[in-house]
């Protein structure tokens, strides 16, 4: 498969937002500056960023809990994204949403998701529409290993079969739901296992090595746009941080994080990029040097926007 | 004018939508070639073929899902489930998600989707078909509830349900299905959120919706024939709800009866009688009545179910108890 | 597998007791006599008696909208049934549940359910308990082929083979949920390729042969009783009659309706009986008529019984 | 007597009953060696094991279905969930099958679960992990629906529930995990369906349950700085309700307030309401109060959250106006 040189360059940047987004997010919200609860994407970038990179604009994603990298990959701003984060009225719902509900039609984000697996018919439902709306557009849910043992999981996938939706199933498995060993809770290996039983191609890709999870997304995608139907892929990851912010790491042997952050999916990549001179180490840096111009001004702006007007509250809720 | 029934009035508003409107389509069980459950998508697959009559498989937790992705991204489902009793099964997709996306997301997308679904007993058909859970999704910010009690109000507000840019919930009851009434030709549609008077009166106000109007005009009827004017209030939608008709009702009467087919506890008839003691409660010359279901489960055997739903003169004799008061 | 003779005779008891029972309510459902709705199990037969004869009297069952067979299989009398049909005082739950919600414990029957799927997660729990409790009794679930695309199915099956539940799926595969033919639903073949998707074994059997279903059940239970954990059995069947009575047959090809129902479970399982020296004839003749006066005395006690008091409508809610 | 936080509370009551009761267990998402998410289950896997404290897949329709069947057939599962707010997955399980098993079945089992739940806003934690959905379930008859206000309460009460024999949903308000209070050594009970008075009064009655009493009685107290005496009715339970305990306290003040954290429509709230201008009209010298979320889902701002939610001024300023009427 080829990859077009711009995409590949696309791939590097979109990890080095997502990276870079996450880590300031991790310290503000340390710093106490943003409210709530946050739940970190560090060390899945890859996933996010090589299926995002097969889709078109107005392809719709569905997100989870875990969002932040879902809604950069797909495109957004994260000027507003940061604001939305700090509860402000810049942010791209107002400051009614926050990490967890982030959406913006616009660019196809169909929401982050507090309800794990919520989004999963969400998606399906939006690739129904693409396919009776002959539009052409692909849905993409994303959710976690934990999501599988959710009913709307299997009636999803099942649909999505029986109706040969555009829809494109990524399970990011990082082997916890929260505090929870997937091997506890799920007795087949690898979730993509699963797609046999809807009668849909399921493929385990290293979720960590975006050129994986890009070829394996963009052949799903292509088939899905082609009216062959979908496809469940798994993305083996990990989370470098705990499930939310704040949360102690009781559960995880220190080994295991260590050996995954070793294998943390950026730095080979460039490494990559530059031998085979697809980049040079200049441009690498300068592609780093800018998201993190980015994710500063972000910051700027979500601290020097306002807050919401208290009234503003009752707006928004009907249509 | 000719009159038709109350699910050939569900068939009718649905298919001039979707004349209409191409992105108004059909989902749910059955409802294809067989033409629903209760017959109400008869001849909607022959009229608008298999892409915009979708027979769906036992998934309501996808297929309302579903519905709810479709309608963010520029479809009009209307959605039936059987039997509106196992709505607790895609109930985090109403409450959770269609009811919320607007508002948390800022006002940046909408959830025009409609969810049609039989509810009521009086069939001995037991605990698990029987139920009308309207007031646990009134309670809901982002979602309007609708019941309709005549053929005629059927048609106008599921025209206008299927015309609203949020998600409705539509609640046809079983015994109304056949029940036949005038409804015009031409094309009309009704405003959800607004009661109607079904009878005019002077003495008692009876607030009701869907089945129980026709309980409640029976028991008016009699009443008259001993002289007692009630005025029948029919809510049609119960979320919104129209506080100023229910208000304005109790006023003249100064007398307020709730007839309501399920149980008492937190439901409708709580928020009618709240609403009249926060806003009337100089006006009331007696305490409110409720006549609702006992507190237990619909039981099957029809002596049981008689005895726990309301009955005709259950709304007489609380007509009678506030008279008195 | 060696079957003993005596259960060998209660399989064809069984299911004669399950067909002059549907076919006595079906008869006095359209004379009016039965209120509300009934889901016949004709041409089902062989699936509850096969698998109810490898039950011990205190194993738990949970049945379906379809459940007279089930019911009548796990051991009940068809006395109390009919009279619970009837909406009689003296049914086994007072008139309170009628045909789609009759349970009695002291049988293991924790009740048939008007929900779709609704029973799946109830006998898995059961079997939890069992095993917790190491009472050494084992659940079976009771559904249909409807029921496997709703998320309870999937939940529960990865439930149990997480936990090796002592518990065995029976997917009652007849074609159809209400109109829908399964296969415009589904796109695997057999509901039992479901399985692998939770590391179960799974098994598609002639759901007509009662001794092909004992058998699987038998290995089915036995494993679950020796703490190897749950099996999803699917027994392909077909009902004679349409979903409820009252529903005219406008989706199934009468061709289809007429083979199934030459191959109906009943006449080669006594004919192989009496050929293999089992039973005689008349043995067959008499245990066809004990069943038939069975089912006449149960419509005599139901008519003759009173109906419950109203206000007994308030009582049996809190324990 | 010594002082524990109401998370102590819950977990000393759970491991009281599971000494007492090796039918007792405890279900749920990380709720063993990691202590569950809010620390209610603490130190119960070392002191009783895999066997009866079982970590569960992110499966609620399952896993509380499974809890459902198990209390039907001999064990007394405590089920928790890790937020109230996705009791829509398994909400199935609670409406048609736990609520009404024993009823449908004609007294021949029982569903003896506990289902734990945190409910409730004020932590910026947005619109579907804030809610506070009792309203909707003490509609269903057959559950019964506590929220308990003080360590205290939450101990006595979850210890009733565990011994029950019927499904209890046990909802425990966030804010009020960590807040402190006296319980005593010695083993107690508080029966499920009474009232509690936490302050007593002499000129307005507040109807208050969960975090709303600590506002309450906040507020309470600021007023009592200026000689207005309230009296703050802890409902505790919200189904069955305490009609009695209501209505005394209102025949008492002559004027209520009801202070919940939820929405309005069709609510505990509503309840209160629809029991007092049934059952105590003529008592009453001012128009009834309700002080409620207002009709949106919780916003995740802060900013937008306060004003969304009832704060001890709303509270302040609502016994003020049935004061003035
Ligand atoms: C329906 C539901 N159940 C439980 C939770 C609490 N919860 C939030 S995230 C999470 C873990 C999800 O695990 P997984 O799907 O693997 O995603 P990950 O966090 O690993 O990215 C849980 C249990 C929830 N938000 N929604
Ligand atoms: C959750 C739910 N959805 C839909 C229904 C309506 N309904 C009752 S039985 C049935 C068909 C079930 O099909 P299947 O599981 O194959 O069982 P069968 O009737 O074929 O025995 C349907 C759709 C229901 N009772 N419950
Ligand atoms: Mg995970
Ligand atoms: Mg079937």
């Amino acid at each position: 498969m080829e990859i077009p040189r711009e995409t590949l360059v696309l791939m590097l940047e979109l990890m080095l937002k997502i990276r870079h987004f996450e880590l300031r997010v991790k310290d503000l919200f340390a710093a106490g500056e943003i409210p709530g609860f946050v739940h970190l994407y560090l060390g899945q970038e890859a996933v996010a960023a090589g299926v995002c990179a097969t889709l078109n604009k107005d392809d719709y994603i569905t997100s989870t809990h875990r969002g932040h990298g879902h809604i950069i990959a797909k495109g957004a701003d994260v000027k507003y994204m940061m604001a939305e984060l700090y509860g402000k009225a810049t942010g791209y719902n107002k400051g009614k949403g926050g990490s967890q509900h982030i959406a913006w039609p616009g660019l196809g984000i169909l929401g982050a998701n507090g309800i794990v697996s919520g989004g999963i018919p969400i998606a399906t439902g939006a690739a129904m529409s693409a396919k009776l709306r002959k539009s052409g557009q692909v849905a993409v849910a994303f959710f976690g290993d934990g999501a599988s043992n959710e009913g709307a999981f299997h009636e999803s996938l099942n649909l999505a079969a029986v109706f040969d939706l555009p829809v494109v199933y990524v399970c990011e498995n990082n082997l916890y739901g929260v505090g929870t060993r997937q091997t506890r809770v799920r007795k087949v290996e690898n979730v993509a296992d699963r797609a046999a039983a809807y009668g849909m191609p399921g493929q385990t890709v290293d979720g960590n090595d975006v050129l994986a999870v890009y070829r394996a997304a963009r052949e799903a995608v292509d088939r899905a746009r082609a009216g062959a139907g979908p496809t469940l892929i798994e993305c083996q990851t990990y989370r470098w941080r705990t499930h939310f912010e704040g949360e102690p790491d009781t559960y995880r042997p220190p080994e295991e994080v260590e050996a995954w952050m070793r294998r943390e999916p950026i730095a080979p990549y460039r490494q990559y990029l530059i031998e085979q001179g697809i980049l040079s180490t200049r441009e690498a840096e300068e592609i780093e040097q800018h998201v993190i111009v980015q994710v500063n001004d972000a910051v700027e702006f979500a601290r020097n926007s306002p807050f919401p007007a208290p009234e503003t509250a009752l707006e928004d809720l009907w249509a | 004018m000719r009159e038709i029934s109350f699910s050939q009035a569900i068939v009718e508003a649905t298919a001039e939508e979707m004349r209409r409107d191409p992105t108004v389509c059909v989902w749910g069980l059955d409802i294809g070639p067989y033409g629903g459950a209760f017959g109400c998508t008869r001849g909607l697959y022959e009229e608008f073929g298999p892409e915009r009559v979708i027979d769906m498989p036992i998934s309501e937790l996808g297929y309302v899902g579903m519905g709810v992705g479709a309608a963010a991204t520029g479809l009009r489902p209307v959605v039936e489930l059987q039997f509106s009793d196992w709505i607790t099964l895609p109930s985090d997709t109403l409450i959770n998600q269609a009811s919320k996306m607007r508002y948390m997301f800022g006002g940046v997308l909408s959830v025009p989707m409609v969810l049609r679904a039989p509810v009521g007993g009086y069939l001995a058909a037991a605990g698990q078909h029987s139920n009308s859970f309207e007031s646990m999704f009134a309670h809901i910010p982002g979602l309007k509830v609708v019941l309709p009690s005549t053929p005629y109000d059927a048609k106008g507000l599921l025209k206008s349900a299927i015309r609203d840019n949020n998600t409705v919930l539509f609640f046809e009851h079983k015994k109304l299905y056949e029940t036949k009434g005038p409804v015009p030709e031409e094309e009309y549609t009704i405003p959800i959120g607004k009661a109607d008077i079904k009878r005019p009166g002077t003495d008692v106000t009876i607030v009701a919706y869907a089945f129980m109007v026709r309980k409640s005009l029976a028991a008016a009827e009699q009443l008259a024939q001993e002289g007692i004017s009630v005025e029948v209030v029919d809510l049609r939608t119960v979320s919104p709800l129209d506080e100023e008709a229910i208000l304005t009702s109790v006023k003249k009467t100064q007398r307020l009866v709730i007839v309501q087919e399920t149980w008492r506890r937190c439901s409708v008839g709580a928020e009618v009688a709240a609403i009249v003691a926060e806003q009337a409660l100089d006006y009331l010359d007696a305490p409110v009545v409720r006549v609702t279901a006992k507190d237990v489960p619909i039981p099957f055997s029809p002596v049981l179910e008689n005895y726990v739903l309301p009955q005709e003169a259950d709304i007489i004799a609380a007509v009678r108890r506030v008279l008195r008061a």
